[in-house]
């Protein structure tokens, strides 16, 4: 790495970082922090990050389960119409938020498509439960994960799975032991971003799930609210979120990355 | 459109809250047809992002905003106490309902019902003007619902009972109507009633004071006002119009 | 079905055919050799299941691999195989020790035990010092050596290996040829790639030529020198090949001309004429050969204590000739130009094409 | 590929296809389309989906230019701070899409942190322009692009590059004729993924660049109109959405794809 | 400055440390050759610009490519450089063609004209007919011609080649060492990384040995030849190498022992015997030679007509004997056990270390 390099690579990186960087700068100057006390401890804001956590969490890790298999299928068996399904699948993210939570309740709502079957058959109600939540999340992270993942599957050297299939691993071997260890770079740059729309999600889910304070209302849910009342406080809110994020993308990274990688 | 003096179009923009969004896109091309070399640019958007918007120097320059027209007071207020508009006038007004799917399965019979545990109830939240109305109507009607999903608009609570998720709601009489049979209403009590106001003014330093007032002085004109009652809302008044 | 391998496989890809028998008795090394693109590499990955047959069948030990006709196939994994790529193939993310303990993970061996076995394998190999490496900083020859001992550490009873000794300095590659034999111990059969001829000739119990798909030789890798049947395994063995057909007490060659040698039989034949057996010189040779012909040296390798010189012939394949580096000298071959070839008529081994 | 590797592939790809395949499958089953025409050919709706198409292009060829370089950056430069960096990058994911406007607005607007310059230097007023349409949508699909890009480059083999150069390909050179062929498939997913992100963008673009009909009103906005008055119109004009994405997504992808690895 | 190549290159990469001093006449064939793991590699990395130079200087045809003491560094695309890799790297997303036209295409030259060229390369290396294939489905020894044509079709003015024939067939590989010079003609450079010792013999006019990333020996091929400085050189040409102490008619061993060797001088001296001066007995030889030791026959090789036997001796290096096969035969030497070896004092070479 000469310096020349770095400086020109810095210059042409630096446009993509100021567009991304000066906003967050601004939200941050702008920001009433003396304010933040007050605002972080009303009475919803600790349930709303809470529940925000774990639902995410929860959505993200459910994007990776069901997300996996789909980019393997996507990048690995060859069928008609197989850019459809891909272009399908990106769909969630063109999808409105709004237009999303409400396919999602004319899918899965008590009068849904399947959800009249889950609401009769399971007493299942989707709708107003954390469990819609997590559903909202991971029905717009989705497409991140797999997109993602089946790009990364189709840059790796099938030979590789060859190899480890004559040294006796079984299908489910060498995916965790070969394919699942090459691909960690795509996957947990697809997880991290599906974690983070899952985050900061909240068209699909307050339409779907609705907005209980405590049950199903999620920090970016109570940012829109303050927003309507106070737009300083949601400014708090918002930098409450990317705080935690950045904390979680920093801090798990690592660990994950590594943790997939040994 | 048509000639302005400098031989351009002269433009109009108006901050106009969302649910005011069919009324005044009819009001706007009446407008025009009334008042050639005038074009009028809506802005839709809630409320607080207008406010916001307004606030963060959308006040001028690339697009200027002319007049603002708000869904509640409160915001309007805001404007006003920042020396951002000139004093506002209230153009309409609306009665809140409660909105039941067809049929009412619930069978909600007044806002008494509404604290019924087992319904599913959806309101609008107390940060957005609707939420405030109906949260006065409970409060006059001395009725706590359990658990309900607050919404981020009242748009949200009508299409959730449309959708059949939820028993009952309250919203606009305007929403009602907008929702063209997929709603019913149930009677609010007039004791219980809340009228929503809805004030409009120009903006101080506006660049177009006499299109922009002339727009201002439509909406409120029988015209303007025919439209508006088209739209399901009442008079500023508090008396129908007469045609 | 006896012990042993009894395969037959055709299978394509791209353009390749590839359909060859092979045979090998328990503890027998198969050498398979071949032109660049005979199907070499294709053969092996179809034996070890990474390519369907589209017929034939596989057993190995009793046991039916893989048969079309019935369209049984034993996926990879369940065959008693391991494969030395050609291109190696370690994985990337693990290290050289990691990569050797990989296939006795698979079979269930413990971390511990994997890893002390592991670490055996790569001390034999002469890599037991770079265990804790990544394959990308791996020397081509080291790398070459973890990816035999990870194909020897799980003890296949076929190991199919793919020019295991490409990179492999000379003093391993010698290692290697004295050790692989006890190394492959038991009654495993090993079927061996190789462009190395003497590899080939050391090693190999039986000898397979391919070329284009199809086996043109198989026998013992001392009847296959003594009777090339084509001009490939002629040079691999470094002889002359000559076809032609038989007239008693000589040969009328296919590229014309006549080939002097007694007992020569009748019908089609291969004459093969050693380097040695070549004469070179400068002006028309007397005495009386009756193998005389005119052509042009063309290049000259010294081989140590030895010299090839090639001669081409007109309309001809060429001849090669050995001689003592003095001779080059003596007779400035260096130098190109018209020669006179001499093939004793005697030294002439001619057999049935 | 056995039959029973195949049955085992789709039975575990088929919770995800699922998840995002029964909402679309509810609302399509839902819309009105006896309404769809008249809907169509509203004045607004034409021009919405004109504006959302070029904006969404626009800002997803954006986020390639802006995203590329710090992809490299973020991949082959190694400094102190990369992961934290790489945590910012997704932030504007996270934030709520509103506040990312909010952000957008205290940043660029017209009062804003670097706004103000634009505006009194230059004269370059971005809120209500179409331009900040463009500039919204980037902001919240760039780290799709950077994230997925990076993963990609990731995953790549170095030597191939050190190769090309030792044959006398320049930096540039290198990166034209083989890094970006290399990286296409994770350069593909990660503009398709942004651009979808773009071309569904709503909250972001309603608060930093407004919702004026045939300027910046883009057809995620007039969806979000629509559903003040008509939610079923709401559903028809998502659909539009959704159409319009698999239709460019599918056509697209054939043609970029190729033209890069040509 | 003159033309040709100069070089000292000190670099690190891990634990190596490579220090080494190359130097090559315009025209010049140099051949590096070493165990695995030496640093050949990463020599011609290192001179292709890949790596840094941590001390040294690099000058190729009067231009300084490198200097670490000035901090001059051409990067390698603006060195006249190309360099065939030991993993070949060909690129996975062009098809044969248009890897071997990478290179014109770079220096400007059109597509119609680099594509005529490049084909007139695969051509001429025998892999015409793959030009449209990806390398993915091309067969190893295809890969390598490929990578061979790619880097001969800059006409680079050094020519860096780690390994060029490794995955070539004998013919190939013959058609190849004929034809090299010719190909690579011109006064450029050329830098051959090869585990064959007959490659180095014959295509090198200088053979420079690495062992460790230093430079342990250097000099024409028949001069290494003769006088191995290294147990590895010995081993790569085939003889025994003892070290040890002159005492004028012997050498004191330094393993322990005596070597009978009139003239063999006093101090630190090398002594070579060919396998051919030593002979294996399955008796305590008779008559006079005055070197006799008893060992253990460990390995038979047979090399066509001749065959090598390794006779482990009590901790000393083993010594390699040349018999014939009939000898084998004779002495049972396939079975191992005792024999005793004898070296004619007068076939030992000896040279101060
Ligand atoms: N996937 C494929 N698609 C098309 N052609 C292929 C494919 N794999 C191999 N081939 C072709 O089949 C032929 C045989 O390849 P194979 O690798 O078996 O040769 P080989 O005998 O191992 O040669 P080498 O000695 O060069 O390694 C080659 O011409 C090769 O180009
Ligand atoms: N990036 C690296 N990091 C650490 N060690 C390295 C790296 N690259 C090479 N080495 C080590 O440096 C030594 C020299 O490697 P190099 O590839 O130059 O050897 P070589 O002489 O080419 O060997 P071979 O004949 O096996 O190809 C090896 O021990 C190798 O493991
Ligand atoms: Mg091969
Ligand atoms: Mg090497």
């Amino acid at each position: 790495m000469t310096p020349r390099r770095g400086a020109l690579a810095l210059a042409l990186a630096l446009p993509g970082a100021a567009l991304v960087g000066l906003p967050l700068v601004a939200l941050v100057w702008k920001a009433p922090w003396s304010r933040a006390i007050e605002l972080l401890a009303a009475p919803g804001a600790l349930a709303a990050l809470r529940l925000s956590l774990v639902s995410s969490m929860v959505a993200a890790a459910l994007t990776v389960v069901l997300g996996l298999p789909l980019a393997w299928v996507q990048a690995r068996v060859a069928y008609r119409g197989r850019g459809l399904v891909r272009a399908l699948i990106t769909l969630p993210v063109v999808l409105p938020p709004v237009s999303g939570g409400v396919a999602l309740l004319v899918a899965f709502g008590r009068r849904g498509l399947v959800g009249q079957w889950l609401d009769r058959g399971l007493g299942l109600g989707l709708p107003f439960t954390p469990a819609g939540v997590v559903l909202a999340q991971t029905f717009v992270a989705l497409p991140f994960l797999v997109l993602t993942t089946e790009a990364g599957l189709r840059a790796l050297d099938t030979r590789l799975e060859d190899a480890a299939r004559t040294l006796g691993a079984s299908r489910a071997e060498v995916f965790r032991r070969v394919t699942l260890p090459l691909l960690a770079p795509s996957l947990a740059a697809g997880a991290a971003l599906s974690w983070a729309r899952a985050l900061g999600e909240f068209g699909a889910t307050i339409t779907f799930a609705g907005n209980v304070a405590g049950r199903t209302q999620t920090l970016p849910l109570a940012v829109f609210l303050a927003l309507q009342g106070d737009p300083e406080s949601a400014v708090v809110l918002s930098l409450v979120l990317v705080g935690v994020s950045v904390a979680v993308l920093v801090g798990l990274r690592r660990h994950w990355v590594l943790g997939l990688v040994r | 459109g048509g000639e302005g003096h400098d031989g351009r179009a002269t433009r109009l923009t108006v901050f106009a809250a969302a649910s005011l969004t069919e009324a005044f896109e009819v009001l706007a091309s009446d407008f025009e047809a009334a008042h050639p070399g005038i074009d009028v640019d809506l802005h839709l958007a809630g409320t607080p992002t207008l406010v916001f918007q307004l606030q963060q120097g959308a006040t001028a320059g690339s697009l200027p905003a002319d007049v603002v027209a708000t869904a509640d007071d409160a915001s309007m207020q805001e404007l006003v106490e920042a020396g951002m508009v000139a004093p506002p006038v209230v153009f309409a007004r609306n009665r809140l309902a409660i909105a039941v799917p067809p049929g009412n399965p619930g069978g909600v019979g007044g806002v008494g019902d509404l604290g019924r545990p087992g319904l599913r109830v959806a309101l609008a939240d107390p940060a957005v003007p609707a939420g405030r109305y109906t949260a006065e109507v409970l409060a006059r009607a001395g009725v706590e619902v359990p658990r309900p999903s607050r919404e981020p608009s009242v748009k949200a609570v009508a299409t959730r009972i449309e959708l059949g998720e939820a028993d009952a709601g309250v919203v606009y009489a305007t929403d009602v109507r907008a929702a063209r049979g997929r709603l019913d209403a149930v009677h609010i009590l007039a004791d219980d009633d809340v009228v929503a106001r809805y004030p409009m003014a120009t903006m101080v330093g506006t660049e177009r004071p006499e299109a922009a007032e002339a727009f201002v002085a439509f909406v409120r004109s029988a015209p303007g006002q025919e439209v508006l009652a088209g739209a399901g809302f009442l008079p500023p008044a508090g008396e129908p119009v007469a045609g | 079905m006896t012990a042993g391998l009894s395969a037959v496989v055709a299978a394509e890809v791209g353009e390749l055919r590839l359909d060859v028998a092979l045979d090998a008795l328990p503890g027998e090394v198969v050498a398979v050799v071949g032109p660049n693109g005979a199907g070499k590499s294709t053969l092996l990955r179809a034996l070890a299941g990474l390519i369907p047959l589209t017929a034939g069948r596989v057993v190995m030990g009793g046991t039916v691999l893989e048969d079309a006709a019935t369209g049984h196939r034993l996926p990879p994994e369940q065959r008693p195989v391991a494969l030395v790529f050609q291109d190696r193939l370690l994985f990337p993310h693990l290290s050289a020790l990691d990569n050797v303990a990989f296939g006795l993970r698979c079979q269930g061996v413990r971390r511990a035990e994997a890893g002390r076995r592991a670490q055996a394998w790569l001390d034999r190999l002469g890599v037991g010092h770079r265990a804790a490496s990544r394959p990308a900083t791996l020397s081509g020859g080291e790398a070459q050596r973890v990816a035999l001992a990870r194909a020897l550490a799980v003890e296949p009873a076929l190991l199919l290996l793919d020019e295991p000794l490409a990179a492999l300095d000379v003093e391993a590659r010698a290692a290697l040829r004295r050790e692989l034999r006890p190394l492959m111990a038991g009654a495993g059969v090993r079927v061996l790639v190789t462009h190395d001829p003497l590899q080939a000739m050391i090693l190999a119990d039986r000898l397979v030529v391919l070329e284009h798909g199809r086996v043109v030789q198989h026998g013992k890798p001392r009847e296959v020198a003594e009777r090339p049947r084509s001009p490939w395994v002629a040079e691999l063995v470094g002889v002359n090949l000559l076809r032609g057909h038989g007239r008693d007490d000589g040969v009328e060659l296919a590229d014309g001309g006549w080939l002097a040698a007694p007992g020569a039989g009748r019908g089609p034949v291969l004459a093969v004429v050693h380097p040695r057996a070549v004469a070179v010189h400068r002006r028309p040779p007397e005495g009386s050969p009756r193998n005389v012909w005119l052509g042009r040296s063309e290049a000259v390798e010294l081989l140590g204590d030895r010299a090839r010189v090639r001669v081409a012939l007109d309309g001809r394949p060429p001849l090669v000739a050995e001689v003592t580096p003095a001779a080059v000298a003596d007779l400035a071959l260096h130098e190109g130009g018209q020669v006179w070839v001499t093939v004793k008529a005697t030294e002439v081994r001619v057999f049935p094409a």
